[in-house]
Parts: C-alpha cells; structure tokens; sequence
C-alpha cells in the first residue's frame, strides 16, 4: 500500500475516532460512538498491515499475540462487574503507558526500522519525541497502576502527603528534561533508560497525594497523559493516526478532567497537583470512609428519571424550608411530558405540621388525584422505578419497622427502599426531627444529591 | 518551495487538540465514564508502532530486543483495544432508553 | 360646588358612598363636600376621619340636602328626604329605576337629575365606576369565605397522623365577575373548583383560574354553530342538567351567581338534584335577590334540604362593609369626575356622552 | 369485646367520638360497637348510616353503658351516667382529669380503667393518637376561616378599576400545631403573615409556610446561649413587647395560640397593644379557655375595645364538627387497637407501654 | 522567509481565527474574539509579504491598494447605520467572493507565478481547484448582492419563484461540472470563461427564490460559500492559512444558518433551495411586509434582561391562561440573583376579573412590595430598561390614549412602550379582549416572542 | 515513504471543518450578527492568494492582467477586512455589560 493511501486511510481513522467520541456525548447515540470507534481501530490496523505488506512468519506471529491480547481484554470485559468500571479503566490506562514505553524503547534499539537513523545516530527531532513519549508513557502506567490499587482498596485510598513533595516532584521534573537534553547529545542508551525508570517513579509521586474521591479526575487526567504519549510517538513514526488520535486523546482528556472538577465543585489545579488532598479531604472522608454513600447530580438523576417508567415523589420537611414545591411541579411536569408516571406518597407526619406537604403541592396546583397517602401508596414503592425523596428523612427511615429502641419505632414509613433507586435531596448527612441517622443514605439503590431542594430541583428540570 | 511535513504534522496535532477540546465539552455527566472507557480504549491506537516495532526487519530475526518489545505492547495494546470497546458497550447497554 | 351624603337606612344598607380616603380627591377637583353627622361609625370610622380629611360634618341630614349641589348616596333617599331635593340638584346612587320607577318620575320632573350607576354602559372606558363588577367581585369573595366558615368540615385536603381530610369540592354556577371570584377564593383555599356557565367563552377564564369548566357532551358542535343558538334546545338542557345532578352528588359546597341582566335568574339547580346532595352539603345563592338560582332559595333565610343548606343573603356586601364601600366610592368618585366641568365648576350633562346618557334617569 | 359510645351534653360538645367510617376497622379488630340513639344525627349523619356500617343502634343510654366493655367518649360522662358504670369497664376520652379530679378518683376506686388522651406522651409512636395534635390542627384552620368570615374587609390584595384592596395582615401568636396551620390557611388566602413564638426553632417552620418571622433584636445572641435560658430577662421582654406593639399597629388580624403545657396561657397582647390597633381588626384567641393570650379575653364573648374585637370561643371545634370528629375518631380508634389484645381479645394494661401507663388515670 | 517558517506563522493565524470564532460565541468573550481574529489577519499579510521577499515598486503599489480598500472599510463601518447591519454583511461578501474570482482568474493568467505549470499546461489538480474557487467565488458574489438588493429594499423581498426553477438550477450546476472537466482536458481560457459567468447566474437564481424574512439565513450560508472558495483557492496556492480559513468558515458559516434555521423552525433544505419561499412566505408575509415586527427568541430576551439595571413585568391574561406564574417568579428570582431591579406592574383590569393578576402572583409567592397599581408604577416605565409584557395585551395599548374612536379610548394604560426595550410574551399577533390591534407590537423597540407564555418564560429561565 | 502534501493538507482542511462545526455550535443567538461579520472579515484572507497574484512575475510588468486582477481583488478584500472586524467591534460594543 502506497504511502498516500495510507496516510488517507489514518485519517480516515483519524475521523472515525472524533466521531466516536463525538457520539459518545449524548446517550442517544453513545453506542453509534463506539462503533465508530472500533472501525477506526479496525482500519488502522489493518491499514499498518497493509503497508509494511510483510505477510509472512511475523505477521502470524503478530495476529496472535493480538488474539492472546483480545481474548484476555475481551474477557476482562466480560467478567468485570459493573461496579469495578473505574478501576477497570485505570488498570487498562496502565497498559497503554506501557505500550508506548516499549514502542518507544523498540525505536529506541533499532531506529532503522522506522526510518530515525542508526543506533548511535538517531534524528534529533525523533530522539527528543521518542523520549518524551517513553516518558510520558512511563508516568501514565506507574500513575494508573497506582490509581488501580487505590480505587481497589488494595491501597488505602487517604492521600500520602510528606513534607518537599511539591519540590522532589519539581526536581524529577527538571531531572527527566536534562536527561533528554543529554541523551540528545550522548545517545547513550543508559540515559534513555534512565529517563523511564525516573518517569515511573514520578507517576508513582503524582497519583500518591491523591484522594480517592478525586481518583475520577485522576483517571482522566491519566488518559489525557495516554494520548500525548501516543502523540510523541506518532510524530516519532511520522504516522498521522497516531498524530490525530494521540491529541484528540490528550486534550479530550485533559477536559475531561476540568469538567468533573467543574462538577464537584473543586479546583482543577489541586486536584492534579494533589494539594487538595492534604486540606478537605480529611474532614469530608472521615465520614465517607466509614459509610460510603454514592454522590450524584443534577444530570444524574435526570437521566435515571427520564428513563424511568414510573417515579413516585416523596416529600418532606426539606421541601417546605427550600420552598421548592414549584420547582418540583415543574419537574413533574417535564417527566410526564416524558412519558413518565409519577405520583406524590405523602406521609401522614411529613413536614411539622399535620398537611404540611398538603398545603404546599396545592400552592403548586398540584392535582389531587396525583396525591397519595401513604396507605395507599405504600405498595407501590415495589413496581416503581425512582423514589424521589426531597428533603424527607425521618418518613423514610426503616428503622422504624426494625429497632424497638429506636425512638421513632411503631411509625408506619414509605418504603421508599423498595424502589430500583432511591434518590434523596438533602443538603447534608445530618438526622431529620427525630435526630437519627437514617440507614438508607449508604444503601446500594440509594443516589444521594446533596443541595438545597430549590436548587437541585432545578438544575434537574435544566437538565431534563 | 518544499515545506518541511513535520510542519504540517504539527498543524494537524494542534488542530485536532482543538477538536478534542469541543468534542467533549458538553458531554452530560452521565456518560463520563464511558467516554473515559473509550478514549482510552482509542488510545491504545499505540498499537500501530508497536505492530511497526514487531515486524521490523526481515522476517528472519523477527525475536531481536526491539521486536520482543513490539510483541509486548501488541499484547498490552490487545488487551486494551478488546476490553476497552467492549466494556463500553456493556456500559453503554444500561443506557438503553427502555421500551415504552 | 358642593356634594353631599347623608346615612343609609342602617337597617337594610352597611355600605356607604364616601370614604375618608376618596375626600381629598374630590378636594383636589375643587369640590366640597357635607356629610351628616355619624355617617360611617358603624363601620369603626369616626366623623373626625372625615372631618380630618376634609369633609363637613352637618348636624342632620336635612342640612347636608339643603347646603349641597348633589347628592351621592348608595341607595335612593327615604321618601321624606327626597321631598326636600330641589331643582338642579342631582342625586347619584343606584336607585334601582325599575323598582322605584314612581319615585324617580316624581322628582325627575322637579327637574332633579338623577342619575343610576347600574346602568352604565359596559364599556372599557366606563370600567372604573362600574360598580356592578366591582360589587360582584366582592360578593363572590364573600359568599366563599363565608360558606366556608359556615361549613361544617375542614376544606383543603390534609394529611395527618389521624387520617386524612379530602379536599371539599366547589362548584360555581355562572362565571362572571362573581363567579370567577369565587372560583379563585375556593381555589385558593385548596377546595376542588368546578364552574358552570353558558357562555362557552368562559372556559378559558375558569381554567385560568385553577378551576374546572363542565363541559356537557356535545357542546363543542354547539359552539361551532355559532354562540348561544342552539343553547336552549331541550336536549342539550336535559344533558346538562343529567351532568350537573351527576355532579352534584359529590359536591359539598355550590356557589350559585347566574344573572341574567335585567331578567328573573335562572334556575339551574332543581329540587332533584339538592336531594342528591350529600347532607351537610351547602347552596349559597348570591343570586337569591333576582330570584335565586336554586329552587329552593329564599331570600335572607337558610333552608335546609335533608341536611342540605340553602343560604340566600339578599346584600351579601352588608358583611363586608369596608372593602365594599371603598370599591364603591371609588366608582361614584370616577363617575363624577366624569360629569363634572372643573372650568364651569358645574355638572355638565353632555348627553352625548354615552356614560352619562345611559345612567341619567329620564 | 364490645365497645360503646353515647351522645354527648350537645350544648357543649357538638364532637362525637366514633364515626360511621371507623366502624369497619373496629369490626375488623373483632370488636362490636354499640351506640345510643341520634347518636350523631346534628352532624347530619343518621343512625342507619351506623347501623350499615355494623353498628348496634340501642334505645337508651343506659343500655349502651350495660352492655358494652369499654366507653369511648369524647368528654367525661354526665354524673348519673359516670354512677352506672361498673367494675373492669374502661372509660376513654378526654377526661380532664385536673378539673375532673375527684369525679375520677371515685370511680377509678371502683376499679373502672380510665384512659385520657390528652395525657398521651408526645413520643412518635402516639402521634397516630394524637388529639391534642389533630385538633388543634383544626382549631389552628377554623380560627383563620371565621376571623375571616367577620373581618369587614377582603383578605386578599385586589388590584381593581375601582381602586387596590390591600392585602390583609395577620399576626400568629404561637407558632405550634394550631398556630401553623393558621399561618397556612392565612398565607393560602392571600393575607401577609407575621408570627411569633418563644422557640426559635419555629422561625425555620413558619418560613417554610411562607410566613414572617418577627425577631426581637438581640435574639440571635440568646439563641447562642442555649435555648430558652435566657428568654425570661426583663429587657428581652420589654424588646418583645415593643416590637409587638409596633407590628400590631398594622395588623389587621390577630390569630392567638400561644399555649404552656399545663398552665395558664402566657399574656402575650397587653391593653395597651390593644389600644394602638386600628378599629375593625380582631383578635381570635384560641388560648382563651386556658386564660387567653391577650388581656382583654373573655371566652365564649366578643369584646369591642374602641372597634378591636377580641374574640374568644372556648370550643371553636364545634363549629368544625364534622371533621374534628373524623379525626378524633381515628386517634380513638388507633388507641384502642394499641390496648386491645387481639388473641386475648380484652383490653391488656401493659403498663410497660409508655403510652398505656401516660394516659391512664389513677 | 522560508517556506517552513511562513508555513508556521499560517498555521499560527489559523489557529488565531478558531480562538477568533470562539470568542465570539459568548458575549464575554466577544471582543477578544475580534482581536484575535485581526491578530490573524495581520500575521497572514505579513507573512505573505515576507515570504515572497518582493519589496520593490510592486509592493509599494499593494501597500497603496490595502490602504485605499482599507478606508474605503472604514469608512463604511463608521458610517453605516446599525440597523443596516445585515445588507452590510450581504454586501462584503459579495467582495470576498469577487476577490475569489479574481485571485482564481490571475492564477489561471499567470500560473507560472504559483508554481502550477504554464500558461496551457496547468496542472490537472491546480486547474481543478482553480476553477472550483472560481465557481463558488462567482456564485457568492452575485448571490450576495441579490441578497443585498433585497434587504436594502431595492429589489423586492417577495421570492421571486416560476416554474422549473429547481431544474434550471440543477442543470447549471450540471453544466459546470462538465464544463470544468472539459477545461481539464482542452485548457481552453473560453471554457474557464463561461465557468464564471455561468456560476454568476447560478448564485442570482438560487437567492431569488428565498423570501426576505430568510435572508440572515442565505447570509450565513453565502459566508459559508466564500469559506469554501477561499479553501480552494488555498489548495491551489498551497496555503495553509487559507486552507484552514476556508474550511472554518466554510462549516461554521453552515452550521450557522443550520442553528438559525432551527432557531426559526424552519427546514434547513426548503430554506437554502429555496422551496420554503413559494409556500409558507405568502401568508405569513403578508401581515409581516405590511408592518414588519422583530421576533426574538428566549436567548435574547435573556439576555436582555441579564444586561438590563431595571425590568417591570407586565402580566396580563395570557399569563394566567398559561398558568405561567410560578415560571414568571423563578425568571424574575434569577434576574434578581444577577442584580437586575424588577418589580411588577398590575394594571386595573388586566385579566379577567378584578384582582386576576393578584391571586395568580399571590399563588406564586411574589413578594406584596413588588407588585405595584398602575398610578404608582407609570412613570418608572421611562427610567427602566426592559419591560417585559406577559400576555398582556389591551392594558399596554397606546391608542387608549390618542383615538377617541378606540372602544379602550380613555382607560388609563401601562406606558411600556417608554421603557428602552419592550419584550411582548405571546402566541401571535392576535388581538386581546377589546378586540383591536396594538400598534405597539411594530414599534422599534419591541421585540414579540411569538409563544405559550409559560413555555417562553421557563426557557428564558433556562438561557439566564 | 515521502507523503504527497496533498494528503496533508486534506488532513488539515477536513479537521478544520470539524473545528469550525463545533467552535460555532453553541454561539447564544444574539451574537449571531456580529458572528457572521467576523467570519465574514476572516474569509478575506483570500488577501493573501490575492497579493500573491499582484506581485508575481518581476517587478517591471506587473501591470499585466494577471497582475491587475490580483490589485483589484486585494481592493475588495481590503474593504472587507478593515469594514468587517471595525464594524464588529462596533456591535460588540452594544453587548458592553453595563457598570454596576
Ligand atoms: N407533621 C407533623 O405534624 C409533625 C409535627 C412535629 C414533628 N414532626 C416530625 O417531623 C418529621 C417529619 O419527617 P420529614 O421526613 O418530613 O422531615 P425530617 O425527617 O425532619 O427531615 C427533613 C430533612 O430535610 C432536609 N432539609 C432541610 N432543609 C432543606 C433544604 N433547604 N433543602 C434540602 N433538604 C433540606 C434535612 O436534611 P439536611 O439538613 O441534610 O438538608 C432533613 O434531614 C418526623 O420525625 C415527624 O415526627 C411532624
Ligand atoms: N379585569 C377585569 O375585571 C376584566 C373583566 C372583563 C374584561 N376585561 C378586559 O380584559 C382585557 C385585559 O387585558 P389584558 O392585557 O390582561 O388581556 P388581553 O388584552 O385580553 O390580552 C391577552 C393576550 O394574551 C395572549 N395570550 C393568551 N393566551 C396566552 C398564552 N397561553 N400564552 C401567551 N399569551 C397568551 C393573547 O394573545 P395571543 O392569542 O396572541 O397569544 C392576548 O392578546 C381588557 O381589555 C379588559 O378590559 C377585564
Ligand atoms: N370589559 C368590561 O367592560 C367588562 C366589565 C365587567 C364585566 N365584563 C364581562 O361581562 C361578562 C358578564 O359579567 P357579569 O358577572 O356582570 O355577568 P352577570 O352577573 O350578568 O352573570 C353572571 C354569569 O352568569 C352566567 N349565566 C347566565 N345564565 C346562566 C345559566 N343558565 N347557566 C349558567 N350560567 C349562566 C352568565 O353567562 C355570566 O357569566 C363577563 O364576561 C365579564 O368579564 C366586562
Ligand atoms: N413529634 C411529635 O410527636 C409531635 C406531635 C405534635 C407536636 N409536636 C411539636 O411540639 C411543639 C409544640 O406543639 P403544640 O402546638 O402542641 O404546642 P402548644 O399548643 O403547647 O403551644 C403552642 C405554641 O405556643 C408557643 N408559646 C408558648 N409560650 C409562648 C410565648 N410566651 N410567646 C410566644 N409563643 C409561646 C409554644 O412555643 C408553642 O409553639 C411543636 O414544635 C410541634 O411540632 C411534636
């Protein structure tokens, strides 16, 4: 295959991959997404085997390592349970980093296969792309593996933080970039593999001060590293595919990152730099370390509720002091628009004053027929696809039904539970009336969206 | 006139850092840790240099340093490329709108 | 010149046509103005409110007739103080024409104009002194608040510890200006708002309001034939009455305020269908003084039905003096303002004006 | 087991305490429910509506009290009655056990079980019990509603041709159970809502009704402190005092339910607070059977000081009897399922039961 | 300047106009937007003139002709009045698309001066190139000017349609793809010739048929043109500044009339073909060339009103028909959240009962000392910014105060047309209770935003 | 292995395609006029093929037609760009927020 075509057909490949990242932006055509993305793989495969035309003993040899390969990340994927995802994605990012430091080292040991030179006499341009992507490559696999043991508990997920850790990590730095400066100069191998060796230990120091909560970021931060070392190399082998998706890759990344960060309210700078770690992590994880309790959003909980078949709203106190009854009509109405069925479980002591809630879903101009007390509603939670629980508690707690000590044992309380998810709207972990904790909050089903009622309600009709 | 390729490479990496910046850019929250899953699974697109590492030279030393090295990351790459797509799929599968 | 007001015959009339409020505005256009002595104490204001505001308080109502140009007055004078009105002056009020026709003749050949603001024309510009509306939307406020206070169960729903409260249910008949006042009042209440009216038109208003319009089956052909044509055929009746006695099973409150002008008031809720009702259940007529809209209305009485309540307040307003007052002298101020010549200084009865011709007594 | 219930003293209590819908859930405990002729026929619902729900509809009162277990009541019976009970009967009610005292003790030493919900502790499990709770709900709701209905001016802001009604306003003293629910039925109206109470803890409660909250300056700083401790000095009383007297300047309507469990009610709106309100505003005190919140109180009496009336009714449910006696009923009912032991099918006086051992009288 | 060098700093004012179009898209950023897009301009002239190291007598004479252009710019955009602004556009694009055509036709003159061959012997790709650039240069220029013919008024806005419109167009574009391929075969100047010209016709036959309400969309479609012929162009000159210009221009000028197409509910295709013009424009242009109003959508109204230091919500029937009171009060909570002043003006009879507006808002919770009567909120119409009219309709007509045939003649009304902006919230341009036509809806400072009250508000919620 | 810089320049041009379609998509709608101004001033750097055309050939017969054509078209572009970005700046200044 001429090198015209080639290059045509990477960037075909190239394409194919911004629209399968492109697709996977909106759910509905998420899946259309990855197919794209795996024909771009598919194309620059086989594109690769075209062109170097060498069909003989090797070629077999190569298929199967990608069988050995494919059958063990296919059944990686198969197995791993849903809930494993993020570490899932970690330990594969590690694979990645890897791949690139051997690429890179291969060109290393026989820069004639790639057109760079002779061994001791490599082209400057593709020596500092070589080690920079080795590097690069090297600080992504330590990082990610890193990332892997913390989010599987393998590691304790509390940061390491030592005093200097900010200036070592400076140094490294500097260190890895004389090195190349001196390979450049040297060509001596020793300096090559000295720079990957200090670059896995320089991933190890990025990752270590990190939270567990910010390993999200942390993933995406490490993918971005992933495309910028797939870049070096690319320009290394002068190979536009690799070009392409190495910066989609880096920079899709590195948004990515920002995005969540943007999300969770934290700034983008400490999260990778790992100084967050050493400040609010302490307080906030004491708490989730004991009980971990799943955190969600606004965009969270739309997508659960627009695809559900029937939500059942719930409620409570909450509801009243954020005065977010209108909000909550207008979602219910953006649901129903939806095809949704949702109904109103109204517990008999809900809010502080008998028909409490009442009065203020009649303010809302809620129909009454959508209204139920919880008798008749109670059997419900079991078919129902959402419980919407806003600023309820104490009406929730199945305590009630099970601890005789408890003070509010013998009340009747929505099982709310029962539901395939539970979401609740509270601004924090803290008890209801009864000043209790309520055992749901850390329940598998159970999404908890911390805000003010008002405000989450709708930033949820925003999103729906 | 010649204009050097390496000139044009870097127009072509710094326009598609563009790309990758809007492309993701208003993905919902929801779909992050798919697109995590993807991006990485196209990063290993790696695969590419590293079959070029394994297959340099002629086919008779196909099992010098540099090519076991591009065995390697083929592997690696492979493991990357199958499950990466394919968890995504299975991720993707939860996201099916229902049937109303 | 000078305008003056003297008491109501207390017994039948709350209301009265100035207030202290309104004064300075009369003031303002240079008139003066006499009251009688004790004019609105029974409604907590004092003579010197007026008195502070800038009014004439006068010993009797004999020297508030002599010393004034024009009388304005809720309801027409007792016989022996229209006596005393002279030539040129004015008496306006609603001296309902059609009962006091005798009267009104007498004195408006003394040469007295009077004038009757319930026959103002309905038109956009005669909208602030018509005091029609602004009394009917005081009496359907009132006939709400005060049939809920008369009822016998909490109205909004609520759900408590020992059970739940269902919301009451109300329905509206006829939605004019009353009547959608009174479907807001219920509504806001947290009561179920159902409403009735002929005109098809209103249905968009009751809606607008949080209530529910009944429609009859049918009524949609009707309406493309065009208005009310086909309104009184007998089939159509006799499905809308099938639908209201349906309805009225589970009704607890009716709030009846049909009119039509000029005419007795339709009946439209028969003695069938209060034997439906629930007991306990009530019928409040603001139409009672043109007849009633219930069968069963009597004037000022409360009939009980088997346990069904029929009230017929003949000036509900009486029970909401202030509000009603101020609302009324506001319209009597507008409606003067409208006659008065500020460069004349005189009432300038321009007959080419479409207000004053049609409310001048001839 | 068969329980029973006869009228009560119809001039003083228009509550009954068993409802026709009711009776199903006691059938279904495997109870049998006498009851004495007419037993509710004022609330308009007749006997045979209790006989179709499973009633027994016996002649006289004597013959309910032979031939029935337990007593259910919503006041102590008549003493010719109380003389016919005999031993291992059970009395429940609302006995009143204070002023009741030595009617109580005399038949207690007969060995007559007496149960009085209002002893009932306030603990979660009794809130399905609790009277104290669902009736002040309504007397909280009823209060707003009959202040309304004899307020001479409109509730709600009005922007009309004829001039702009303003919003009344309502001033809530108390802000528990009744007083919440009366900031609720007010604000629903359109009125604007101030209130007031000692806890601090209700300021959060009566803004998430959409009320005001009126804070003494200087109360944050008690708050801090620790709850009440500080409440009672003298100069956060006199800045009370002052604050009140300056709202009450501009309220229209005064809802009082400021209550201290087991004592007379604190006096909260002095006379000279009184003297600065504007004629024709009201004063509905529901504290007045317990002594009143405003000085000027008399119960069952509406008191004209200078045009402000104060209103105090000493049962304001009985005008709300149809729904105070729905819930009355449930809480009765939920009460007696708690005592009644369904295998041993008597009533078992597990003393252990906080609830058990809170309300019975000995 | 080397040709590597120069080829860099033409990637650099690539890369300067993406931040240029980026900026753009918010108003915060607008203005940098712009000077980026100049820092572009600047370096690609430069850069040109660097590289082709000319400095003699010819240069001299460039310089002058940029100046003489220049002013000539200038001048225009200083004096043109604002509200002239879209003839404007329409009228510089047609000089872009001239100067493609003159740029094609002097490489076509001279080819040896672009490296493309001789004179007879262009090279087949250049030639194709070339002649593309012509084409779809010719075809924005005279569509262009079409389009400014029919926005400055001098040729009717009505859509000039006959029969076989679609085919003639059609078999022209037919034409001159035979015809380019028959000048890459003979290299005939003739052929290259009536390319052009033909391409002329083609762009005055496919604008004459778009209705004048639709021109913002040709305009940005003609942008998107004038991309398309610079790319051309650039590929024959092998430039990457033009190329990669061409190319953002050319999509994001698509794209652009895509979203305005969306933004006005109208299809893409009927527009652009100009299919949309023979059925719907008849009946809506009707009442619209005889007073033309200015519709506006949720976004501008937002913003606004974000911009705006005062706004007085004028409610009337329409609002509570569309039970758009809750929306109303999230809007103005938002407006005041940003520090906009807004208070309510409820004027006596609005609705239809006495006192409509009040329970609707008291239902909504809006706040007593926000709500105002008519005598005591009139004048503050002149001070405020935005007045935005919600369903209202009789209450804010000025001919209550001037026709004394009027049946509204002598009620007072709101003075809305004395705030800076009018935003009127309604369905259509129909009439309110009295049954007469507002003339208010016409004014210049009117904006209608044509939908269900409720629906308008809660997206302006939405875009604040 | 040398790559004809066609193929690059495609890689460029259709990735430049992409960058336009996102970098527009989300622009609020009343920026849409001063948007379409700029992008109409940008379009002018046709300028350069333009000076290109003026001053081919040597300096002393540059008044050929090829030549001319190329001074006519740096004219209108000339007029385009400075008219274009100056009359978008003085939009933009309408959109000035407000000092509060
Ligand atoms: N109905 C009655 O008559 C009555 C009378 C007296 C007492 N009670 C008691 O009150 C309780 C009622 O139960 P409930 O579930 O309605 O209330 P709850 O158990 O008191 O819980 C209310 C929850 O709402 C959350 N919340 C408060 N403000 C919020 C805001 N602005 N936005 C979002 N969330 C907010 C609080 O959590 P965060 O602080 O984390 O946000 C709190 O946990 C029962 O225990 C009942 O016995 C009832
Ligand atoms: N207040 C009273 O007591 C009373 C009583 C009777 C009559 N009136 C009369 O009623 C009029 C009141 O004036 P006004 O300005 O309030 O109302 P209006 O003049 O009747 O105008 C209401 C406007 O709202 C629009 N509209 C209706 N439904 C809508 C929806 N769902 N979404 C958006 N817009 C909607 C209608 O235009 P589109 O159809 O184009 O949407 C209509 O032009 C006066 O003429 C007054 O004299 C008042
Ligand atoms: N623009 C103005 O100047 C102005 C002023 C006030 C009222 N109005 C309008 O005039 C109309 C009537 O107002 P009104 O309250 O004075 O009317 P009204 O008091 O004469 O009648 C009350 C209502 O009863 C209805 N009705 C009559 N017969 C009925 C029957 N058999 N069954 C059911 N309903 C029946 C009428 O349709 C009317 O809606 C309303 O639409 C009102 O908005 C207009
Ligand atoms: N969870 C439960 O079991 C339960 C059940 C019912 C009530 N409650 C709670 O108990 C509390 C009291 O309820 P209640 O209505 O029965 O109380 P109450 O009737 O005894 O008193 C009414 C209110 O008056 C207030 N008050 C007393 N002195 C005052 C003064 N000097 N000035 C102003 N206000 C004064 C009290 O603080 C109380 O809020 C409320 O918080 C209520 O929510 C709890």
């Amino acid at each position: 295959m001429s090198a015209n075509l080639s290059s045509l057909f990477y960037l075909l490949s190239g394409i194919l991959f911004i629209l399968a990242l492109r697709g996977l932006s909106s759910p509905e055509t998420s899946r259309r997404g990855n197919y794209f993305g795996i024909a771009g793989m598919a194309i620059s495969i086989i594109v690769t085997f075209l062109t170097l035309g060498n069909f003989g003993f090797g070629f077999v040899y190569v298929l199967i390592f990608l069988l050995v390969g494919g059958s063990i990340g296919a059944y990686i994927a198969f197995k791993i349970p849903m809930t494993a995802m993020p570490e899932l994605v970690a330990g594969f990012h590690s694979l990645v980093g890897l791949a690139a430091v051997f690429v890179a080292i291969s060109a290393f040991l026989k820069p004639e296969a790639f057109n760079l030179g002779v061994v001791g006499d490599i082209k400057l341009a593709s020596l500092i792309e070589m080690s920079l992507g080795a590097a690069i490559g090297a600080i992504t696999f330590s990082g990610s593996i890193i990332a892997f043991l913390k989010l599987r508990g393998i590691m304790s997920g509390a940061p390491v933080s030592f005093k200097g850790q900010h200036f070592l990590n400076l140094s490294l730095g500097i260190l890895i970039v004389f090195l190349i400066y001196y390979l450049c100069i040297s060509q001596l191998p020793n300096i090559f593999w000295s720079i990957i060796i200090i670059s896995f230990l320089v991933g190890v120091l990025l990752i270590i001060p990190i939270g567990g909560a910010d390993m999200p970021v942390v993933i995406s931060m490490l993918n971005s590293y992933s495309g910028w070392a797939a870049a070096g190399i690319g320009f290394t082998l002068e190979n536009s595919a690799l070009i392409i998706t190495g910066a989609l890759v880096g920079s899709s990344g590195a948004i990515l990152s920002y995005i969540m960060c943007k999300g969770m309210n934290r700034s983008f700078f400490n999260v990778i730099l790992g100084g967050w770690g050493a400040t609010d992590q302490s307080t906030s994880s004491k708490s989730q370390e004991q009980k971990p309790v799943k955190n969600g959003n606004a965009d969270d909980a739309a997508f659960l509720m627009k695809n559900a078949s029937s939500v059942i709203i719930v409620p409570g106190y909450g509801m009243a002091v954020a005065q977010a009854q209108h909000a909550l009509r207008e979602m219910v109405d953006a649901l129903k628009k939806n095809g949704v069925k949702v109904s109103y479980a109204i517990h008999p002591v809900a809010g502080r004053m008998p028909g409490h809630m009442n009065v203020l879903l009649a303010e809302a101009n809620v129909p009454y027929d959508e209204v139920f007390e919880l008798e008749d509603i109670n059997n419900d939670f079991a078919n129902c696809d959402v419980a919407y629980v806003i600023g309820a508690n104490d009406v929730t707690n199945p305590i009630a039904k099970s601890d005789p000590q408890s003070p509010i044992y013998g009340m009747p309380v929505l099982d709310v539970e029962k539901s395939k998810s539970v979401l609740f709207v509270k601004r924090s972990l803290s008890p209801g009336y009864a000043g209790i904790d309520n055992d749901l909050f850390y329940r598998d089903n159970t999404l908890m969206l911390f805000a003010d009622a008002k405000k989450m309600t709708e930033e949820i009709v925003k999103s729906l | 006139m010649e204009i050097d390729p390496f000139i044009f490479r870097l127009s072509i990496f710094i326009l598609s850092i563009f790309v990758g910046y809007y492309v993701v850019w208003s993905v919902t929250p929801s779909l992050h840790t798919p697109l995590m899953s993807v991006t990485n699974a196209i990063s290993s697109v790696i695969i590419v240099g590293a079959i070029i590492a394994a297959l340099s030279g002629s086919s008779f030393n196909i099992f010098e340093t540099s090519n076991i090295f591009g065995f390697l990351a083929i592997i690696l790459a492979a493991v990357n490329i199958f499950g990466g797509f394919l968890v995504t799929q299975r991720m993707l599968q939860m996201y099916k709108k229902k049937k109303k | 010149m000078i305008i003056g007001s003297i008491s109501e015959n207390k017994n039948f009339e709350s209301r009265v046509a100035i207030t202290p409020d309104i004064i300075n505005k009369y003031k303002s256009l240079g008139l003066d103005i006499n009251l009688s002595r004790n004019y609105a104490t029974h409604l907590g204001i004092k003579d010197d409110d007026y008195k502070n505001a800038g009014a004439n308080i006068l010993t009797s109502d004999e020297e508030v007739i002599r010393n004034s140009n024009a009388l304005l007055q809720m309801s027409i004078l007792a016989n022996e103080n229209l006596d005393k009105l002279k030539e040129n002056q004015s008496l306006i009020g609603v001296l309902n024409p059609y009962s006091n026709e005798k009267k009104l003749r007498e004195i408006v050949s003394k040469n007295i104009n009077c004038f009757s603001l319930e026959l103002l024309p309905r038109i956009t510009r005669a909208q602030s002194m018509d005091i029609l509306s602004s009394q009917a939307n005081l009496a359907g406020y009132k006939a709400v608040v005060d049939s809920f206070a008369y009822f016998q169960k909490a109205i909004p729903m609520m759900m408590t510890a020992a059970g739940t409260i269902s919301a009451a249910r109300v329905l509206v008949v006829g939605a004019g200006v009353a009547g959608l006042q009174a479907i807001a009042t219920a509504k806001r209440m947290g009561a179920i708002v159902f409403a009735t009216d002929v005109r098809l038109a209103s249905k968009e208003q009751v809606e607008s309001l949080g209530g529910k319009f009944l429609i009859v089956e049918g009524a949609e052909n009707l309406e493309t034939e065009g208005g009310y044509a086909k309104e009184t055929s007998e089939e159509f009746k006799k499905k809308q009455e099938e639908l209201l006695k349906e309805t009225l099973k589970k009704i607890d409150i009716v709030i009846c305020t049909a009119l039509i002008p000029g005419k007795r008031a339709p009946i439209i809720i028969k003695k069938d269908m209060i034997d439906v009702m629930q007991s306990g259940s009530i019928i409040y007529d603001l139409a009672a003084s043109q007849g009633g809209n219930s069968e069963l209305t009597k004037v000022n009485e409360i009939c009980d039905s088997d346990g069904v309540k029929i009230m017929g307040e003949a000036n509900i307003l009486n029970k909401l003096p202030v509000s009603a007052s101020n609302l009324f002298a506001k319209n009597m101020f507008n409606f003067v303002k409208n006659l008065y010549d500020k460069d004349k200084k005189i009432f300038e009865i321009n007959l080419e004006d479409e207000i004053i011709k049609e409310t001048m007594v001839k």
